[in-house]
Parts: C-alpha cells; structure tokens; sequence
C-alpha cells in the first residue's frame, strides 16, 4: 500500500509550539507525516476547523496546547479546547468517524521529547485507521 | 390561470396540504389552477403537463424517483418554492442520512433508493426557501405576499429566503441579563429541570438558539421549551452541530472548569449522550461530518 | 501607512533558505522553489545559502522593489531567531511586517526529519504553501499604542535582584524592590570569600545593601511577597502581601535590648541552623533594613521586648498590609534554593550532625560566623581534622537533578582552599565526577588548590556515608581511576548540594511565564534572548533562570535592567494590533463572546459585540464561540485557517 | 399474462404502487398495493437520547403527527415515572382531539366531499382554519406540537388564549352541525354512494375491529384501553404490549410479504372501528350513526365507505366534547407538570389518531439512551385490510372502470404511507 497519512497539527504558539521548535534544536527525529501550523492558542481552533481539515484530507488532526491548569498563556484556552474536541469526538463517533483521529496533548514548553513521541504515536495510530475516504483516493 | 403543481418528495407528507388549507394561499390557489397534486388525485405525466408557474416542493430526495421528479419540475417551473425544512436542509426525516439503503429496504426496493437521504437543495436552486417544521401562519402569509409579486411574470433575480437570517438569541425574550457572567452550569435533560424562566442554556439546557435562524418568532421559547434548530441555521453559522459545540464548549462550566479538571469535566460532557440527535435533528443532511461519513462509504 | 505598495492583488515572494546545509542538506530546496513558484499569488520565489545575512536581506529588499511584492515568505529558521531580522529587511522596502511571515523549515523540519529526506522536502512545500496561503489575506493594521508606567518592580533582594533595582534606580527609574526575607541580601550574605579571587563576600556586597537601603529611586519592602499581577507590558498592576515586622526600622537604634529580654529562642535560620537566635532579633550585623524584626511565627506576645525597647519601635499589634503598585516593568530575580540533602540518604544529611551542607561549611569558615571561624565537628564541637567534599550530590542524576550546578566545583575548592588555610595539618577528600571550571582565573585557582598537600582530589562516586560507634564519619566509595575501594573516616562530610530554582509556583502562574522541567524560569531564547521571557515587560535575573555565579548573576541583572530600562524610557510602546475583530455585518449580539473572553475584553454595545482593543490579548478563544463567525482574529481569521488548512492538502 | 401499474397511486400521501396481474383472458390473477416509501425514520430512534423521542417520532406521519407525539408523551411519562396533573391531561387531550378534527376534516374536504357533496368545502376550509388557531394556542405549532415534558405540560393557554378558544370552539361547532346535517343529507339522496354503502364487494370480511375505550365505554381517544371486536363478534380487552405482539404479525405481512398469509385474519382501526366499539359524547353522533346503520344494513358496521361518514361523526363528536372541556376551564388553574417520580427503562404510550390507534413502545438503556423501539401507525395495520379487500377483484374482468373503483377504495382508506412503513419491531423483517 503505497498510501501515507498526512496529519494537520496546531500548535498554541506559546507552550507546544516552543516544544516543536526545541524538538528541532535537539535533533529529536519524528515522522515527517504532519504538518504543524502555529497559533496563538488551541482555543483558537474550532471544531469546524476541524472537521475541515477531515474533509480536505487530513487523516487525523493534532492539537497541542497548554497542560491544564495553569500553563495557559491565555489562562483557560486549553480548557475550552478541551471542552469543545472532547464533545466533537463524541459527535464524531456518532457519524462513525473515529475520534481518536483527533489528538490533544498538553505540554509545558520544555516537553520537546513528549511532543516528538506524541507526534509518532498518531501518526502510527492513523495508519492502522487508515486514510480519512476509507481507501477512496481522492 | 396561474398552473400551481404541488410536488411531495419522501417527508412526512402533511406540509403542502397544511400549505393549501392556509386562507390566504388557498385564495391564490382558487384563482389559479393546480395541475400536479397526486396525494389529491391530480396526477399527470410531468412532460404532458405544460409550463408550471409555480411549483412546491416538500420533503427530501430519498427515492430515484424523488430526484426524477424533482428535476423534471425544476425544467418545467417557472418559480420553484423549496416548503418546509424538509427541502432545505433535510428535516427530521433527514435523521436518516446515514442509514444505508440496505438497512431501511430490501430485495428490490434497495433499487429504489437514493444511496443517502438529501435536501432538495442539494440537486436544484429554488426561487423561494421556506423554511419550518411547519412554516408558521406568518410564514405563510409572507409566502402568499411574495408569490402576488410573480403571479403575472418573471421570477426572483435571487433566492428569496422567506425568514431573516438573524440568530434566535438576537430578539430572545430569556436573553441572560449579564453576558458576562453567562455560563451553562452542566448538560441536562429538560424534563429533570424546572424552568425558572432564565436563558435555557444558563439552565444547563441544550437550546439551539445560538446557531438557529429566527423564523418563528420564538415560538418554542414562548411555550418555555428549548430551540431544537427547525428554523434552520442562521446567517453566517456554517454547520449547527460544531458552531454549537464551539459556543457551548466555551461557557459550559466556566467557571469550575479548572476546578473539576480531569475526569471530572469528562464526566460532566458526557451527560451529552446523543449529541447528533441534539443538534442536527433537522440538519443532519448538511452537517460537514455527515459529508465525511458518507464520502467514507463512496456517497459524494 | 505605507505608500506604494498596491494590496489589491497578492503578489507574494517565497525565499528559502539553505541555513548552510542546515536545511539545504535534508530538504530540497530548489524543488520548494520550484513547487512555491506555482502557489497561487507567488510571482517570485528563490533560494539563498544564508537568507539571513546581509547579501540574503538584500535579495528580499530588491526582490519586493523589482517585483512590486506585496507579502513577503521566508522559509528558514524559527521565528524566535529571525522574525525581526527580516521584518525590518522587509520595512526597509517599505513593505509591512504584517504581509510578511517567516516559516521553520529548519527547526520543524530538516533538523528533525533528516531521516526522510523526500518527505521532508513534501512537508517544507506543505509549510510554505500554507504560509503562503495564510499571508495572502493578510491585512495591514495601524499598531496599538499604549502609556508606559515609568516604574519598576523587582522581585528577590539577592545579589541580582539588587543589582538590577541599582542599575534602574541610578538611571532615575523609580523602582520596588520586593524581598520575602527581612533583609536584602540573599544568599552571597552567607558566604565566606568568593572565588577565585578569595574577595571577603560581605565585604563585597554590604557597600550594595546600604546603598540599596538609602536610594531615593528604591522603595524597598521587605517580608513582602507579590502576590497578585495583572495588566500588560507598559502596565502591570501588582499587589504585595508585606507581612508586620512589628519594629519600626526607623526608630530601631539596634541596641540589642529586646533580643535580651526575648525569652524566646529558636533556630537561626541565617546560620542554617548552626546557632540559635531569639524571636526578636537582627538578622546580621549588616542586615538591611538595619533594625530588629520579630519572628513572627514563634513571637509569645509577652511583651518583654516592648518593656526593654528604649525608642518605643516596638509594636505588637502590627497587621499584615497588601500594597497595591502600578509598574511598566518586572524584574524577576529571586535566586536559587540548595537541594534537599535528605533526598539523599545514603550520605547521611540530616542523620548524622556532622554530614553538612556546602553553606553551612561557608559559615563555619566565616570569622563572624557561629564559631568565629573555626572548623569543627558539629556534634561535639572538637576541631576538625578531616573533612570529605562530595561534589555532585544530587546533580547530573538523573534521579535527582539531571543538570550540573556549574558553580559546585569551584566553591568546594575554595572551601577546601580556606580550609587549608585555617587547619593547615587538615586533610581534605574531594570526591568528584568531573571538575569544570570554565571561567576567568578559575582553571588557574583550581590547580592551585589541587597542589596543596592534604587536599585530595578523587574521582568516585561515594558509596556510603555513616558514623562509627566513636561518632567519627565513615566515607566510602570507589576511586574509579584506580578502581580501589576508598575508605576515609572523617570529622566533616561536606555535600556540595545543587542548585534549585527558589520560584514559588503561584508567583509563575500570576506572572504567567512558563518555567522548563526543572522549575527554572524560561528565557525566550538562551542565545539572543536571554533575560526577556515570553511575557513583555518581566524579565529575568540569576539564579531563578538557572545555576549562576555571582559574577553571571551580577551581569545578568544589568541586562536585565538593560532591557527594562529600553522599556521604561519609552513614553508609549506600540502593541502588535493582531487582536479579536468583530464584523457588524454578522454579529448578531448574543453574548457567547461576551461570556467566553477571560480578559472581560468584550462588551455589548448597541447590540453588537465590541473588543476592547487595549485589553484584549489577541487569543482567539472567542473565535469559535461565535455562532456566526463574526469575531475573528486578525490575521488568523478563520477564512485564512480554512485557506492553510486548503493550502496544506493542495499540494501533490 | 398481462402487468397495470400504477405509479405513484394517486390518492394517497406517499410514494406508492399498485400492480394488477391479468391472465390472457384479461382477468385479475391479484392486485397489489405496496409501499414504496421507505425512510427508516423508526432505525434512528434507536441510540437516541429518549427525551428527543417526542420532538422527532410526529414526522412519522405528519397528518397524525400529534397522536405519534402523544404517544410519545405518555410513554415518556411512564419511564420518567410521574403522573400527569389533570391540567396536562385536559391540554394534552384537547390537543389530540384538535388534530384528529383536523385531520378529518381534511379527509373530508379533499377526499370526500369533491366527489359525493358536489364540492362545496368552504366551510369545512373555514374550520380547519379555526381548529388550527386553537392548535397554536395549545402546542405551539400546528404539527409537531412542542408543549409536552414529561410529567405534564410546559405552558397552559392564559386567559385571553381561554377567550379565543371559547371564541373558535363555539364557531366550529356551529359550522359542524349545519355541515353534518346537509352532508347528510346530500348522502341520503345519492345515489351513487347508498350503492356503494350497500354493496358486498366494499364489506371488510373476517377483519376485526381495535379502538380504544374508556371505563364508561366511550370512545378513549387519550386514555382509553384498546378492546378488540373479532370477526366473530367476539369482544375483548387486551393488553397493549400484547396488541404489539399482534399487529406487528399481521401488518408485517401487509407491508412487507403483502396480504395473502396464515388465518387471513385483519384489523381494522380509526373511525370505523371506534364507532363500532364505543359510544360517542353526544346525541347528535348517535343520530347520525343510526342513520348510517340504516343506510349500510346493520352493525357492525363493515363497509369501507362507512369511513367518511364515520369521520363527520367524529368530527361533530370531537367539537362537543372539546367545547364542554373548555365550557368551565377551572382546571387550568392546577399544576401543569408533576417531577415527582421514580425512573423506569420502559415506557408505553396507546392514543387514538384520525387513522387509529398509535402506539409507542420504548426502552430505555442505563444511560439514558434509547435501545428498544417498538411503533405502530395505524396505516401500517390499515395497509393488509386494504390489500384484502382488493383481493375482492380477483377473477373478475379487468377494465378501467375497475381500476377507478380500486383507486375509490385507495382514497376512503386514506393512507398515508410515510407512517405505514413504520410499523415495525425493531430487528424485525425489513420493510
């Protein structure tokens, strides 16, 4: 099988964001399957942002915000991500679609090896879920 | 003699009846001529029928003949009027969008059906929307105005959408006294909580007025039950279900978020038991995660 | 703002950088080029070895003249090394910063995918597609503009924290210096001499606390702790908690009667519990402010003291008070705390009297010190013959602290140093991994100590510390040079304990800085930026950023105050304008945002939302609780997440 | 072998078809009338939250969709465990009873009257019209009304809302009695249609009779418990889940393998049914049933055109008791819902509609979610009554006469196929 997952990522710029960048300072290798797009917070994202991501073609989404409760830069945008991507993977499972195509993990900034792991756990996890069309290649 | 055809696709099939016995469409209607009604014994082949002035249509694609009809007016009509949510949005009946035919049918009738249940508006442009489950008495009122303006000719230049666009909460009369300090204390069942006439979702109830169009000037709010989104979504809201999670998300437990932490926040969502059916219970046709699932199984 | 540039349509530059073969060596670059050359709105796109220097500005600066470019990309490093380098490369064209976004394609991606080189090349064109996408619909803001508080506050009266509040003050800048401790001082108060030049370390900072003490530009309050911040760069509001001293400093004329009468006598903290003190009582001699204070906690309220006192300074009844301040800016400088001893037990700290801590041996050696200087046992008080150093006590373990203190082996060898100097028949064991001593002079003083007869150094690890039935310390351990088993007995076990972060968690959270794994405030960058953290307007000083010596700390502060001071000799500073926005056309007035922004930075009004453009922190957490999409973030909007989002699955 | 087919059949609410087999001599080998609609509403019940039920199950039929939410109510009621105050009960009933006038109404008006009357139905335009006022008042809208919780009722009509519904309540009775008497009399003269009343091939033979009846014997359009009439005469009161149990048998076999199995044996419901089991509210009804007896040859009475005039009784019945409901509100005044009440996992709603009976089976699993539906729409069990009786034609000549004639009997059966194909067990035969 020749198909690859490519996974969206959102990183708040100010805890998982930093992670990435020290990931890449240490030379700490990940799979290459994701694309990360820094925003100010996670609280930022919204779950139609989401299922927009689904619905371009990404295979699963990842989010990266602060690690509750007080690393927030913006003191609770981790906590409406949560709110807001814990209901949308309970709607998502409704549909069929596998919530767990929607990752969020916490980070305090220092955390570069956990988003590295994170990052190839997902992407592992994808490819036994397979692309998001269910093998209709767009 | 204005030609009226009155189409019923797969619904629960009382809109347009409900639309005829309207005093003031009746009286339309009475100067007019209806050529296609086959619930009321006016059948006819579509392609014998003529030119139609207006047509109606109810309820949603479901059957192949449903979209053959449907497109055969749509050629032949002059003014298309897309009645009831059924037609824009798919209604209850669009509940169904994520059946396969083969669950709902078999043997031969699978044949029959359309591989997911669909709006009318998904296949063609109408002239006139008009949206509600059912459209009220106003609604209605406001249609009859605006077919006189075509009775003798021509058609809208754009689509007329008979209800404004404005979410509910805009006018509504529980709007919380202080946005501010707006916050839903939880997820609950409205037959377990006892109205004390405050903002429905400051109760802990899910009401949709946030992300629903205002076309029916409160009703449900007014007989003390929660909007349950018939209207349709307002102006702007691009997907019911997620703008409403995106809103809810923000201030359901606001201020004991960081309190309950972890399980217990989880444990409070989870209260939510069928998000689908509260959110798209008339929308679940257009909602963006219905267009993933069904591209998943091959339906485009 | 800036005349000349035509907005209409996008006419985007893409430029990718090789960063030598930082990036060049993993992913293609010529392929990015030529893939970012068929984006829409790129009409130029090129590659440089190193975009960043000068002839590589250059390019940018010509390319935005020549080709009329209206949106700048620049595929590179992180942002955090060289946003601004080509933000004012690309002002200098007379473009705006906010239609130019610079894209890592080294750190999130050659430097971590250098193991795939094809698909790093895939995700580099993926990154640059959606920079590209995101700054096409990029609009220009005027900035934000707002007043600066000529003020500033510094939180720890170390050598650090003191430094900084005398480099603001003696620039005329009013400052509030915040000590928890009832006098300034720190921990350089409690050392001996200072290596490597063996300078009297009270001798070297009293001149400072006096000075500190009688600055008309420093307010300074002590047994204070702040307790509550808020507000923005420029405009920090702060609340301190100053807890009763009970004695008036300015009346107290230090003559000691009250101390006399205090029936009260507890452990003297100053000496790490090497002497006792009553619960009136002077700190040190030098103590600043110079006045008695009463131990709170232990105080009877007897009223002994207040009978003595001669000058009526004395005041039982004194409450605690919360001081209220508005400051431009924040120092933060509370140092270093020593490792907890007792975390390792198999050295015997903390069950046996005469296994000690590095600044406890410091004020054995002190002539002002609980002995007068002299070096004995603490059990029995006999002189001590025989003392055992263990460098790395907890340090570079990665069960207790993974990093190195760095200042450990150089002070043990100074200790050893005076110890010699003092017991000149002594033996003194070194036990140590690696002896680092990278610094001025410091190399030089350590091969000079490590040439004393009786000073040994061994590398080992020790095994075990305990104490024979005689009360005598048993130390063993292995030389792992020789790999014999070491087995000394010794009057003194001195642990050279490492260095903690002393920030207390609530102060981070009300400051909202992050700290990394180990508790130690977070510099924006280590190399560039190393003094700012990530909130304008709090910088950091010392120890709290991690282990320094006093001569780092003490340069450390002056950039510290540096910065403040590029801060505080402003007027007004300009806020980036990148913050919510609200589209009348499609707000409907229901609230949601309202009740969702935590900085109360919307209002209704007329029926419509309206974003406080001074208060609002440009999070974009009301963004999705808006039904109709009318709040959006500037420059973030989420037409233009939509547009990344395309962007990023566009590419084949 | 020859093959007529009518699609869709006209007359009827829904997507449909009728296939009529002739042999080379050009007589009828069967006909057979199937349900084309298939939606599947009934299958996403399931998983749902059950306080959702009574908001989506109206859209099963929306010329009955107040009996579904009734129904749907009062099984709410039992698995939240309370008892409705007689308030609720009071708007609840009205409220079915304005939409069963309705509905019959309708019938006549579109249905009936065109074709036997001469078509004047003005006034029958006009009462709808009034009827769907006071709907308003009472459940918010004229389908899928929004005023149960269970328990009871969100909000009770104020006293101006009183005043307007006195006001309309009157005006509908007034009409409906001037209409009754000169529909009937019209019929009386008709030719026409006294031949069909008395005409065997229209007689529902070895077809029982279900309706719901209260304690007096009345007609228990809310609250009544279903008796069964046997094609032997044999009367019996039977238990609603058992009735489940029954019907979907049978109707299961009119919609899916159609009519032709086992014993033959039927049920008819709605008017017809009602008439034939319980007494109505007032003497007026009873006149006009005793004309009708008269006019089709004793009770009970079985001929399909019996239907219509069944309806008008109705209608006129339904106007009385709804005007003496309302003739002394004081009952408004109580408590409109009761929390009080333990939870269950099962709940069962039964009430009358135009077509008749519905009934509403939920369970309910631990967390709230729905697991088990179990719906009956009487166009479901009217759906093998039909099919037999066209059975009727078997062997005779066919002609478009007789296709008109069949197509007649399709009308006054006045089904209504999106709540037909509903009735189903759950799991059960796919329809």
């Amino acid at each position: 099988m020749d198909w690859e997952p490519w996974l969206i990522g959102f990183l708040s710029k100010w805890t998982a964001g930093i992670a990435a960048e020290s990931a890449g300072v240490n030379r700490v290798r990940y799979s290459p399957n994701i694309v990360l797009i820094n925003v100010p917070c996670c609280g930022l994202i919204s779950p139609i942002h989401v299922v927009d991501a689904f619905l371009q073609g990404a295979d699963g989404v990842y989010i990266g915000g602060a690690l509750p409760p007080a690393n927030c830069h913006y003191k609770v945008g981790n906590f409406k991500a949560f709110k807001r991507f814990y209901l949308l993977k309970k709607l998502m499972k409704q549909f069929g679609i596998e919530p767990e195509r929607i990752r969020l993990e916490w980070f305090v900034s220092p955390q570069y090896r956990k988003l590295a792991k994170t990052i190839d756990d997902f992407v592992d996890e994808i490819k036994k879920l397979g692309p998001i069309t269910g093998g209709v290649e767009e | 003699m204005t030609r009226y055809a009155f189409l019923e696709l797969t619904s629960c099939g009382d809109c347009l009846s409900e639309l005829y016995m309207n005093p003031e469409i009746n009286k339309l209607l009475e100067e007019g001529e209806i050529v296609y009604w086959p619930a009321y014994g006016i059948v006819g082949d579509p392609e014998e029928i003529g030119e139609v002035d207006v047509t109606f249509i109810a309820g949603t694609v479901r059957t192949r003949r449903d979209l053959e009809e449907l497109e055969k007016f749509r050629r032949i009509s002059r003014i298309v009027v897309a009645y009831g949510t059924c037609s824009i949005y798919g209604g209850l009946n669009g509940l169904t969008a994520l059946l396969e035919p083969r669950a709902i049918a078999d043997g031969e009738y699978v044949k029959l059906l359309m591989p997911t249940v669909k709006p009318v508006t998904d296949y063609i442009e109408p002239d006139i929307l008009v949206p509600g489950c059912p459209p009220t008495r106003e609604v209605m009122a406001r249609l009859a105005k605006t077919l006189k303006k075509y009775i003798s000719g021509g058609k809208p230049e754009k689509k007329i959408f008979l209800i404004p666009g404005e979410v509910l909460c805009k006018h509504c009369p529980r709007r919380p006294s202080n946005p501010e300090k707006a916050e839903m204390p939880g997820i609950r069942d409205p037959n377990e909580v006892v109205d004390d006439g405050r903002c429905f979702i400051e109760q802990g109830i899910l009401c949709l007025g946030p992300v629903t169009a205002n076309g029916c000037n409160h009703l449900c709010i007014r007989f003390n039950h929660p909007c349950m989104g018939c209207m349709g979504p307002a102006r702007g809201v691009v997907d019911q279900g997620l703008n409403m999670i995106g809103s809810i998300g923000s201030i359901l437990l606001k201020s004991r978020e960081v309190k309950l932490l972890f399980p217990g926040l989880a444990k409070e969502l989870d209260k939510l038991r069928d998000p689908m059916g509260y959110f798209y219970r008339y929308t679940l046709p257009k909602a963006m995660l219905t267009k993933l699932a069904l591209r998943r199984r091959g339906v485009e | 703002m800036l005349d000349g540039i035509d907005y209409s349509e996008p006419r985007i530059g893409v430029f990718v950088c090789h960063c030598g073969t930082n990036i060049a060596a993993v992913v293609d670059v010529k392929k990015v080029v030529e893939e970012a050359k068929k984006l829409p709105g790129v009409v130029h796109a090129e590659d440089y070895m190193y975009m960043c220097s000068g002839i590589g500005q250059q390019l940018i600066i010509n390319a935005i003249r020549e080709k009329k470019l209206n949106g700048v990309v620049v595929a590179a490093c992180t942002p955090s090394l060289h946003y601004e380098t080509f933000a004012r490369a690309v002002e200098s064209a007379g473009l705006s910063r906010q239609r130019y976004k610079i894209v890592s394609i080294r750190e999130y991606c050659s430097w971590v995918h250098f193991h795939d080189r094809k698909r790093a090349t895939e995700k580099a064109i993926r990154i640059v597609a959606a920079a590209v996408a995101e700054i096409r619909d990029n609009k220009v803001y005027e900035p934000i503009r707002r007043k600066v508080i000529k003020k500033a506050l510094v939180i720890g009266g170390g050598i650090a924290g003191m430094t900084a509040a005398l480099d603001l003050a003696n620039a005329g800048i009013p400052v509030i210096l915040v000590e928890k401790e009832p006098t300034i001082g720190g921990k350089m108060i409690q050392l001996s001499v200072t290596f490597p030049t063996l300078d009297c370390a009270q001798c070297t900072i009293t001149p400072r606390m006096a000075e500190v003490g009688k600055h008309p530009n420093i307010k300074l309050y002590t047994l204070s702790e702040v307790i509550d911040v808020s507000g923005h760069i420029g405009n920090f509001h702060v609340k301190i908690r100053k807890k009763p001293r009970m004695v008036d400093p300015e009346e107290c004329r230090l003559c000691g009667w009250c101390a006399n009468a205090c029936p009260v006598e507890v452990i003297n903290e100053f000496t790490r519990g090497l002497s006792k003190r009553k619960a009136i009582y002077l700190p040190f001699p030098q103590a600043v402010p110079a006045s008695f204070v009463i131990d709170e906690e232990h105080c009877t309220r007897c009223g002994m003291c207040v009978k003595v006192c001669p000058v009526n300074a004395i005041n039982l009844d004194e409450k605690e008070e919360i001081i209220e301040e508005d400051v431009g800016a924040i120092i933060l400088a509370t140092g270093y705390d020593l490792y907890d001893g007792r975390k390792l037990p198999e050295y015997g700290y903390g069950i046996y009297k005469n296994v000690i801590d590095s600044l406890q041996f410091e004020q054995l050696i002190v002539p002002s010190g609980p002995t007068k200087g002299r070096i004995v046992r603490i059990s029995d008080g006999k002189p001590a013959k025989r003392v055992v150093f263990i460098q790395c006590a907890g340090q570079r373990d990665v069960n207790h602290l993974p990093y190195c203190s760095k200042i450990c082996c150089m002070y043990v060898a100074k200790e050893a140093l005076m110890f010699k100097s003092k017991v000149p028949d002594g033996e003194a064991y070194i036990f140590y991994i690696d002896v680092r001593t990278a610094g001025k002079g410091y190399e030089e003083f350590y091969k000079k100590v490590q040439e004393i007869p009786g000073v040994k150094y061994i590398r080992g690890r020790v095994g075990k510390v305990w104490e024979d039935e005689n009360g005598d310390l048993i130390v063993t351990g292995i030389d792992t040079l020789t790999g014999e088993t070491v087995k000394i007995r010794a009057d003194l076990v001195v642990l050279a304990l490492g260095m903690i972060p002393n920030l207390d968690k609530r102060l981070v959270e009300k400051l909202k800085i992050s700290t990394d794994e180990y508790g130690f405030a977070q510099e924006v960058h280590p190399k560039l930026k190393p003094v700012e953290t990530e909130i304008g307007g709090v910088y950091i000083a010392g120890a709290v950023q991690g282990p320094k010596d006093i001569s780092e700390s003490v340069a450390q502060a002056s950039a510290a105050a540096s910065k403040a001071l590029q801060l505080l000799t402003k007027d007004e500073i300009e806020k980036e304008p990148l913050i919510a926005e609200v589209d009348r056309e499609r707000c409907d007035g229901c609230g949601l945002c309202v009740a969702t922004c935590p900085y109360s930075a919307i209002k209704l009004e007329d029926g419509y939302a309206r974003v406080d453009e001074i208060a609002c922190e440009g999070c974009g957490m009301c963004v999705p609780s808006c039904p109709t999409g009318a709040i959006n973030l500037r420059n973030m909007t989420n037409k233009q997440i939509h547009e990344i989002i395309k962007a990023v699955y566009g590419v084949r | 072998m020859g093959k007529v087919i009518v699609d869709p059949v006209p007359w009827v609410t829904g997507y449909s078809r009728l296939t009529v087999e002739t042999s080379d001599d050009n007589r009828v080998l069967s006909i057979l009338f199937e349900p084309l609609e298939k939606r599947g509403l009934e299958k996403v019940l399931k998983g749902r939250s059950v306080e959702l039920l009574p908001t989506i199950t109206p859209s099963i039929c929306g010329s009955d969709s107040w009996s579904h939410y009734i129904a749907s109510i009062k099984a709410l009621d039992i698995i939240y465990g309370r008892k409705p105050p007689l308030t609720a009960i009071h708007l609840r009933e009205a409220g079915l009873l304005l939409d069963i006038l309705e509905s019959h109404l309708r019938y006549l008006a579109l249905k009936f009257a065109p074709k036997y009357i001469g078509g004047d139905v003005k006034p029958l335009v006009e009462v709808i019209n009034d009827v769907r006022v006071v709907k308003e008042i009472i459940g918010g809208r004229t389908r899928n009304p929004i005023y149960g919780i269970a328990g009871g009722v969100t909000r009770k009509p104020g006293s101006s809302d009183v005043e307007v519904i006195m006001d309309r309540l009157s005006r509908i009775l007034d009409i409906l009695e001037k209409t009754s008497k000169s529909y009937m009399d019209k019929i009386s003269s008709s030719r026409e249609y006294t031949a069909k009343l008395s005409n065997d091939k229209y007689r529902l033979k070895n077809t029982g009779f279900i309706a719901l009846l209260d304690g007096d014997g009345k007609i228990g359009y809310y609250d009544g418990r279903p008796v069964i009439l046997g094609p032997d005469g044999s009367r019996r009161m039977v238990d609603e889940g058992e009735l489940i149990d029954h019907l979907v048998v049978s109707s299961r076999l009119g919609t899916c393998e159609l009519y032709g199995g086992r014993n033959g044996e039927v049920y008819m419901v709605g008017a017809i049914s009602r008439i034939n089991l319980g007494k109505t509210y007032s003497e007026d009804a009873e006149e006009i049933i005793d004309k009708l007896v008269e006019l089709s040859g004793g009770k009970p009475l079985i001929n399909i055109f019996v239907e219509p005039i069944a309806r008008l009784v109705e209608s006129l019945d339904i106007s009385y008791r709804l005007n003496k409901l309302f003739r002394d509100p004081s009952w408004l005044s109580g408590e409109s819902i009761s929390f009080e009440g333990k939870r269950t996992n099962a709940g069962l709603g039964v009430v009358e509609s135009s077509r008749g009976l519905v009934i509403h089976k939920y369970g309910v699993s631990g967390d709230g979610l729905v697991d088990d539906v179990e719906i009956l729409d009487p166009s479901g069990i009217r759906l093998p009554v039909l099919n037999k009786l066209l059975e009727k034609y078997r062997g005779s000549t066919y002609s478009s006469e007789l296709l008109d004639d069949v197509l007649e009997i399709v009308k006054i059966m006045d089904l209504c196929i999106p709540g037909a194909s509903k009735t189903l067990r759950l799991g059960g035969v796919r329809g």
